[in-house]
């Protein structure tokens, strides 16, 4: 097969002239010889809000895998606010600014909603296991600040009154919002959603949508989502990249995915078959 | 029912905590000393201050963790090991107080290194794995501790022939002040961030990775703790017998410790404590009873799992102080209903 | 709501358990007893403590132990009691675990009252205990606690001298074995195996070694094993390679048994020695593989008049089981005990008071009690001083051999 | 005798006691492969085999093929009834509770053995018995030669059944994705079932051959025996038959190996040292696959 040409690196105006939140350069993973993505070349600028879409089974959970270090790249580099992240951890790769939601939704489901955010503050709360054990001053002062930040990112999705509840007896919706907060709570320069929408219903997705751009402008941070749903992609998305058999096939600006003749290919398959 | 709570500020309830555990020792004490209380209670009592600490220690990585290891009686035996072999050695040239205190800093020591040591490679495992690379791992301390001699050369442990002649240190007071430092520090590590982070990688590893916690250095820390302790009830188990022999701390001493946690109800503290104390009164009430304890432990075991997987107080904590909130709320409510009907 | 519910609920289970269990599961005691913890019972009766353990591993010991120590008493009682008064046993089971003995003798001085202790019956067991008992200077004697720690404190250099036994201690049996196997069978070469954590195998093997040396017999392989092994082979290939005269393997008969079979299989051919953990051995191996084999032991069955004499009350007592040595040993040291008892009667002391117990202790140091194994006297280490039973496996049979 | 033959005699001894552990490791394996399971309990079903033998054949004096037949009978249903009471109603449960059910159900056997036929360790008639064999100076025993040929043929009908029979299919299946397989029309109960099945039948092998070896029945033998034989599932890696084969083989090498040098006290030690080194450097074992979770 040959190798396809990915257009120049889509950057919105104002992102121009600043380092890119990701840069990828040939990024790519095997899985015991089966290759699931190949050649990812991406940049995403400071305050962008992308999409990640493709069909089924393209790769695009991997794409995100890779990007918060679950798994180790087999080849390429990446590159975070213009460093190296190679052989960074999970956790690491969030330390350094990478927060994500997962498709199937992974809350800590026995705990409260206040402790889930709480736990996303973790990095944020500072004082010492001494401190913490024997209750010194700045034990009291730090959880207190930290469960005031905590109800005011909840309060983003108007979560405040939900904080005492079990986050696994909550509503769907809210389970996916929570999750979003949860991240937030690490304090990103990079947010990751992996279908956001999933399960909503059209009058939620909007909402959904008109809170992505809010938490964009609200924490100047660049965001990268992978969704089924057109309609959130091409009403948000300021830029686009669409994957197919773990290859990048097409990134730009909506209107240019959507008449691109590889990605309509792609989704409709050849024309003429 | 929230809404009858009423919310205690922190200092009282400290207050009031502090108030119900003095209350607690002081009637025991009270009551040994009038005689009504015999030395064999007392023993007794000290046996389930013992077991309490295990089964708490124990839950901290069973319960708040999420993984099973089934060589908690490893890490006592190597706390009872250090602290009887210390004992010895101070005897007669150390004032007893402050050998005691040693003695017990020094068996949470050995013991914690010993859980890093075992920590590092057997967390890197999960579930089935960890069970038993841990109870290997129990097993070769126990072997160890039978052998070493011979190896070295010199008596150090006495292998098969037992430790003999610890002095007779513990004290009903003293293992109930153990108890309650116990109890306090685990409790105020798990509301913290570092309890935090502990729970949230039992409830999903992955996710916890991802809102940037270290969960190998949180998981090694629960292991290091939990056997740290473990190693407490070891120091105070020599310090309660006088005489230390290997097979005291096989496997059935793990499981033993494991039945406490399982019924008591992982997750819950005093789900440990009062299983731990019942658990360890049981036998001694119900002698006749004592064929059929190991079955009945065993069936319990499976029991709980099928029908009442939470165990018998699931996840919950008590809250004496939010008890007495409740209750004061609920008084106050009915003078206010009162009051309302009234007018 | 509901938990705490369930919480109090279980709380006062328990307290309630906790508070009655003392009435509720009062010990077996023979004639009816007094209600009154601590206090010595008013002419009618002398309370004894009997510990041992009589479930679990290695509840066999404790079962024989215990049989034998209640037959004799039983006896007395039956005959008129001491000094007219009934002896009163208070049973109690230790599982062979250290930390029940301590909380069962615990509750026997307590809440009981006894004045003298007939146990334990493990080594582990009996020391745990010696260590409660020595301070309140309790009379105690062991039927088969064979570890030297049990009336001896070597850190200190001191004699427990509360504590007496009428079992052999386990380098007196290492040792006679060790002549014997020169004396009697000439042997030139020897060879071990023994159970590694189980201080009775270590303490028989450790001398056995150190007077064979001393004799001039080359032990030529020293094998161990583990608790729980059954598979002895790569060892015992070890020790056909060196086709030792004799092999020495001091361990309880059910691995002995199976040390015989497997030695047979692969090839070793020299005489099998034991201790006297062998009795029962016949039946864990063949009779061919053992045959010649030597072991010692305190007991020998049918030996003399008192030795049968004691079968057939065992058997009457017992659904017409046959006793063992521990069996006989156990009734050897209520034989002892109660001795010593009627000599502190005799003197007119109360039951249960410190005077009494010292007096129980005095008598059972000098004593001369004719037991149906031997005649008792103790050595400085309040040892017994006897001979050993030699026993010979002939066609699948334990026989008595000679006296050592 | 000389180095080579006593090498040689030592390795005949590794091979007699690998090849139980090989059939008991199959038994963990093929269940772990399963539902993931460690089932705790399968070293207990090793003894309660044993005492099978003992029964019929001490006891009730019946020739050696009614006991040989009673033990891997009572065995298998023994497996399959476990399944259905303990495992089966928490297969949807944690797997934390699954383990300790697991834990539980062994304790339970062992200790109900303990109440009602006692601590101490019941001796069996030998089984099978001829003349030792010799080979140059190399000492063969009877008992070995049939206890390693009987495994490695019941080995070789397993493999067939696996491979080549229709609920062999279905296990294969079942493993590799159990909800798929449900999809497919395949009765996942009675799948697993028979999976309990095969796996306690080899116990009961098992339990026969070592019987063989070491005419003697306890409460707590199949403990050490279970774990063992699990480290040599593991160390083959799990899941896969001929891991379990070559591992069981490997620890009664070891062992025998090891105890031959002197060092037989530290041998369980050894053996746990082996599991450690084996997950830590290649968890998947010797013949295993990776199992990632899917994030």
């Amino acid at each position: 097969m040959a190798k396809r040409d990915v257009r120049e690196p889509f950057i919105p105006e104002r992102d121009k002239g600043l380092t890119p939140t990701i840069e990828c350069i040939g990024l790519g993973i095997d899985f015991g010889g089966l290759t699931a993505v190949d050649d990812f070349n991406f940049t995403l600028g400071r305050t962008e809000i992308a999409g990640l879409i493709g069909p089924n089974g393209a790769g695009k959970t991997t794409v995100f895998n890779l990007l918060t270090k679950v798994y180790q790249p087999s080849r390429g580099r990446m590159l975070l606010l213009g460093k190296d992240t190679k052989g960074m951890t999970t956790a690491e790769a969030n330390c350094a600014g990478i927060a994500r939601t997962f498709q199937n939704i992974r809350l800590f489901k026995d705990l409260t909603v206040l402790e889930n955010v709480l736990i996303g503050l973790h990095n944020e709360i500072r004082y010492t296991m001494f401190e913490a054990v024997f209750r010194l001053p700045r034990y009291w002062r730090a959880e207190k600040a930290a469960r005031e930040r905590a109800l005011e990112l909840l309060s983003i999705f108007n979560m405040q009154d939900m904080a005492d509840d079990i986050a696994g007896s909550l509503p769907y919706g809210a389970q996916r919002r929570l999750e979003i907060v949860r991240a937030l709570a690490t304090n990103p320069t990079l947010l990751l959603l992996d279908e956001p929408a999933a399960g909503m219903n059209p009058a939620e997705t909007a909402e959904l949508m008109e809170t992505i751009r809010r938490i964009r402008d609200m924490f100047k941070i660049s965001i990268l989502l992978i969704e089924h749903d057109m309609n959130l992609v091409m009403g948000i998305c300021e830029g686009i990249a669409v994957l197919n058999y773990g290859r990048l096939i097409a990134k730009g600006t909506p209107e240019e995915i959507k008449s691109d003749p590889n990605v309509i290919e792609a989704y409709l398959g050849k024309k003429g078959c | 029912m929230k809404k009858n709570t009423v919310h205690i500020p922190m200092p009282i309830r400290y207050l009031i905590n502090a108030a119900a555990i003095a209350a607690i020792y002081l009637i025991i004490s009270a009551l040994s000393s009038a005689g009504v209380i015999t030395n064999y209670y007392t023993k007794i009592l000290i046996l389930i201050c013992i077991n309490i600490i295990l089964a708490v220690s124990l839950n901290l990585v069973t319960g708040y963790l999420g993984q099973l290891p089934l060589g908690h009686a490893g890490f006592m035996a190597v706390g009872a090991y250090a602290s009887g072999i210390f004992m010895r050695a101070v005897s007669g040239s150390m004032p007893t107080g402050l050998a005691v205190f040693l003695s017990l800093i020094l068996a949470a020591i050995v013991a914690g290194i010993f859980g890093f040591i075992i920590g590092i490679p057997a967390l890197r495992l999960k579930g089935d794995y960890l069970a038993i690379i841990t109870l290997g791992f129990g097993e070769i301390i126990r072997v160890v501790l039978l052998n070493i001699d011979s190896v070295l050369g010199f008596n150090f442990t006495y292998g098969a022939a037992s430790l003999k002649n610890i002095p007779k240190t513990t004290t009903f007071t003293l293992a109930f002040i153990c108890v309650v430092v116990v109890c306090f520090l685990i409790h105020t590590m798990m509301k913290s961030r570092y309890g935090r982070a502990i729970l949230s990688i039992r409830e999903n590893e992955i996710a916890s990775e991802s809102c940037g916690i270290r969960t190998t250095y949180f998981k090694t820390m629960a292991f290091v703790v939990s056997a740290a302790f473990a190693g407490v009830a070891g120091s105070l188990y020599a310090g309660y017998l006088g005489i230390l022999n290997p097979a005291n701390f096989g496997f059935m001493k793990s499981i033993e410790i494991l039945v406490m946690v399982v019924l008591g109800g992982m997750g819950s503290m005093i789900g440990s404590v009062v299983s731990a104390a019942v658990l360890s009164a049981l036998p001694e009430v119900l002698r006749a009873f004592a064929d059929y304890r190991m079955v009945a432990y065993s069936l319990l075991l499976i029991l709980v799992m099928i029908f009442k997987p939470s165990g018998l107080m699931g996840t919950y904590d008590f809250s004496f102080t939010n008890l007495i909130g409740r209750l004061i709320g609920r008084i106050s409510g009915k003078r206010t209903a009162r009051k309302e009907s009234a007018e | 709501m509901k938990r705490i519910l369930a919480l109090v609920l279980v709380l006062v289970l328990a307290l309630a358990l906790f508070g009655c269990g003392g009435k509720a599961n009062e010990p077996s005691k023979t004639p009816g007893g007094t209600d009154q913890p601590g206090k010595p019972a008013e002419g009618g009766s002398i309370k004894i403590g009997l510990l041992g353990c009589i479930t679990g591993e290695y509840a066999q010991y404790g079962i024989a132990v215990h049989n034998g120590a209640k037959l004799y008493i039983n006896k007395v009682n039956a005959e008129g009691g001491v000094n007219g008064k009934q002896i009163e046993i208070v049973e109690y089971d230790d599982k062979g675990d250290g930390t029940e003995a301590v909380n069962a003798f615990t509750r026997m001085v307590d809440n009981d009252g006894i004045t003298a202790l007939i146990g334990s019956v493990l080594s582990g067991a009996t020391i745990a205990v010696v260590s409660e008992a020595y301070p309140i200077g309790m009379p105690m004697i062991s039927a088969s606690a064979t570890a030297a720690g049990v009336t001896y404190n070597e850190d200190t250099d001191t004699v427990f001298s509360n504590v007496f036994r009428v079992c052999f201690i386990d380098p007196f049996q290492g040792e006679k074995m060790a002549h014997f196997a020169a004396e009697v069978l000439g042997a030139k070469t020897a060879a071990v195996i023994y159970e590694t954590g189980n201080d009775y195998a270590v303490g028989l093997k450790d001398a056995f070694v150190k007077a064979a040396q001393e004799i001039g017999i080359s032990v030529v392989a020293d094998e161990g094993y583990s608790k729980g092994d059954k598979d002895f082979r790569s060892q015992l290939t070890n020790i056909a390679a060196k086709n030792p005269d004799v092999i020495f393997s001091p361990n309880y008969y059910e691995d002995d048994g199976m040390i015989v079979t497997q030695a047979r299989q692969v090839g070793v051919t020299g005489t099998f020695l034991g201790g006297d953990g062998w009795a029962k051995v016949t039946e864990y191996a063949s009779a061919a593989d053992l045959e010649g084999s030597y072991y010692c032991s305190a007991y020998a069955p049918g030996s003399t008049d008192a030795v049968k004499q004691f079968e057939a009350d065992y058997a009457a007592a017992y659904n017409g089981e046959t006793p063992n040595m521990f069996a006989a040993l156990g009734y050897d040291a209520a034989v002892v005990l109660v001795d010593a008892l009627k000599a502190a009667e005799a003197k007119g002391l109360t039951a249960g008071t410190d005077e009494y117990k010292a007096a129980v202790i005095e008598a059972m140091k000098n004593t001369s009690a004719v037991g149906v194994t031997s005649q008792y006297s103790f050595d400085e280490f309040n040892n017994p001083i006897k001979d050993a039973v030699i026993i010979k496996i002939t066609d699948g049979k334990e026989v008595f051999d000679r006296m050592f | 005798m000389s180095v080579l033959s006593m090498i040689v005699s030592q390795l005949i001894n590794g091979l007699q006691s690998g090849s139980v552990y090989a059939l008991i490791a199959l038994g963990y394996s093929m269940v772990y492969g399963i539902i993931m399971l460690l089932n705790f309990a399968h070293g207990d079903i090793i003894m309660v085999g044993a005492y099978i033998v003992w029964v019929t054949m001490s006891v009730l004096g019946l020739p050696p093929a009614v006991g040989i037949i009673a033990a891997v009978a009572g065995c298998t249903l023994l497996g399959v009834i476990i399944e259905k009471v303990a495992y089966t109603p928490l297969r949807k449960s944690p797997r934390l509770s699954l383990l300790i059910t697991a834990i539980g159900v062994s304790f339970f056997l062992q200790n109900i053995a303990q109440l009602i036929i006692g601590a101490g360790s019941k001796t069996m008639p030998a089984i099978v018995s001829g003349p030792n064999l010799y080979i140059g100076s190399v000492n063969l025993s009877f008992v070995a030669i049939v206890t390693i040929v009987v495994s490695l043929i019941s080995m070789a009908i397993l493999t067939i059944l696996v491979q080549k029979t229709k609920m062999g299919k279905a296990m294969r299946a079942v493993s590799e994705d159990m909800g798929t397989a449900q999809l497919m029309g395949i009765s996942v109960n009675k799948t697993i079932s028979f999976t309990f099945a095969i796996g306690s039948a080899l116990a009961g092998i098992g339990a026969v051959l070592y019987s063989c070896a070491y005419p003697q029945a306890s409460p707590t033998m199949g403990s050490m025996l279970g774990l063992k034989a699990f480290v040599a599932a593991v160390l083959g890696g799990i899941g896969s038959i001929p891991g379990a084969m070559i591992g069981g083989f490997a620890i009664g090498i070891l062992e025998a190996f090891v105890s031959a040098v002197g060092l037989s006290v530290w041998k369980d030690g050894v053996v746990f040292a082996i599991l450690i080194l084996v997950l830590l450097i290649k968890p998947t074992g010797i013949m295993g696959r990776e199992i990632k979770e899917k994030v």
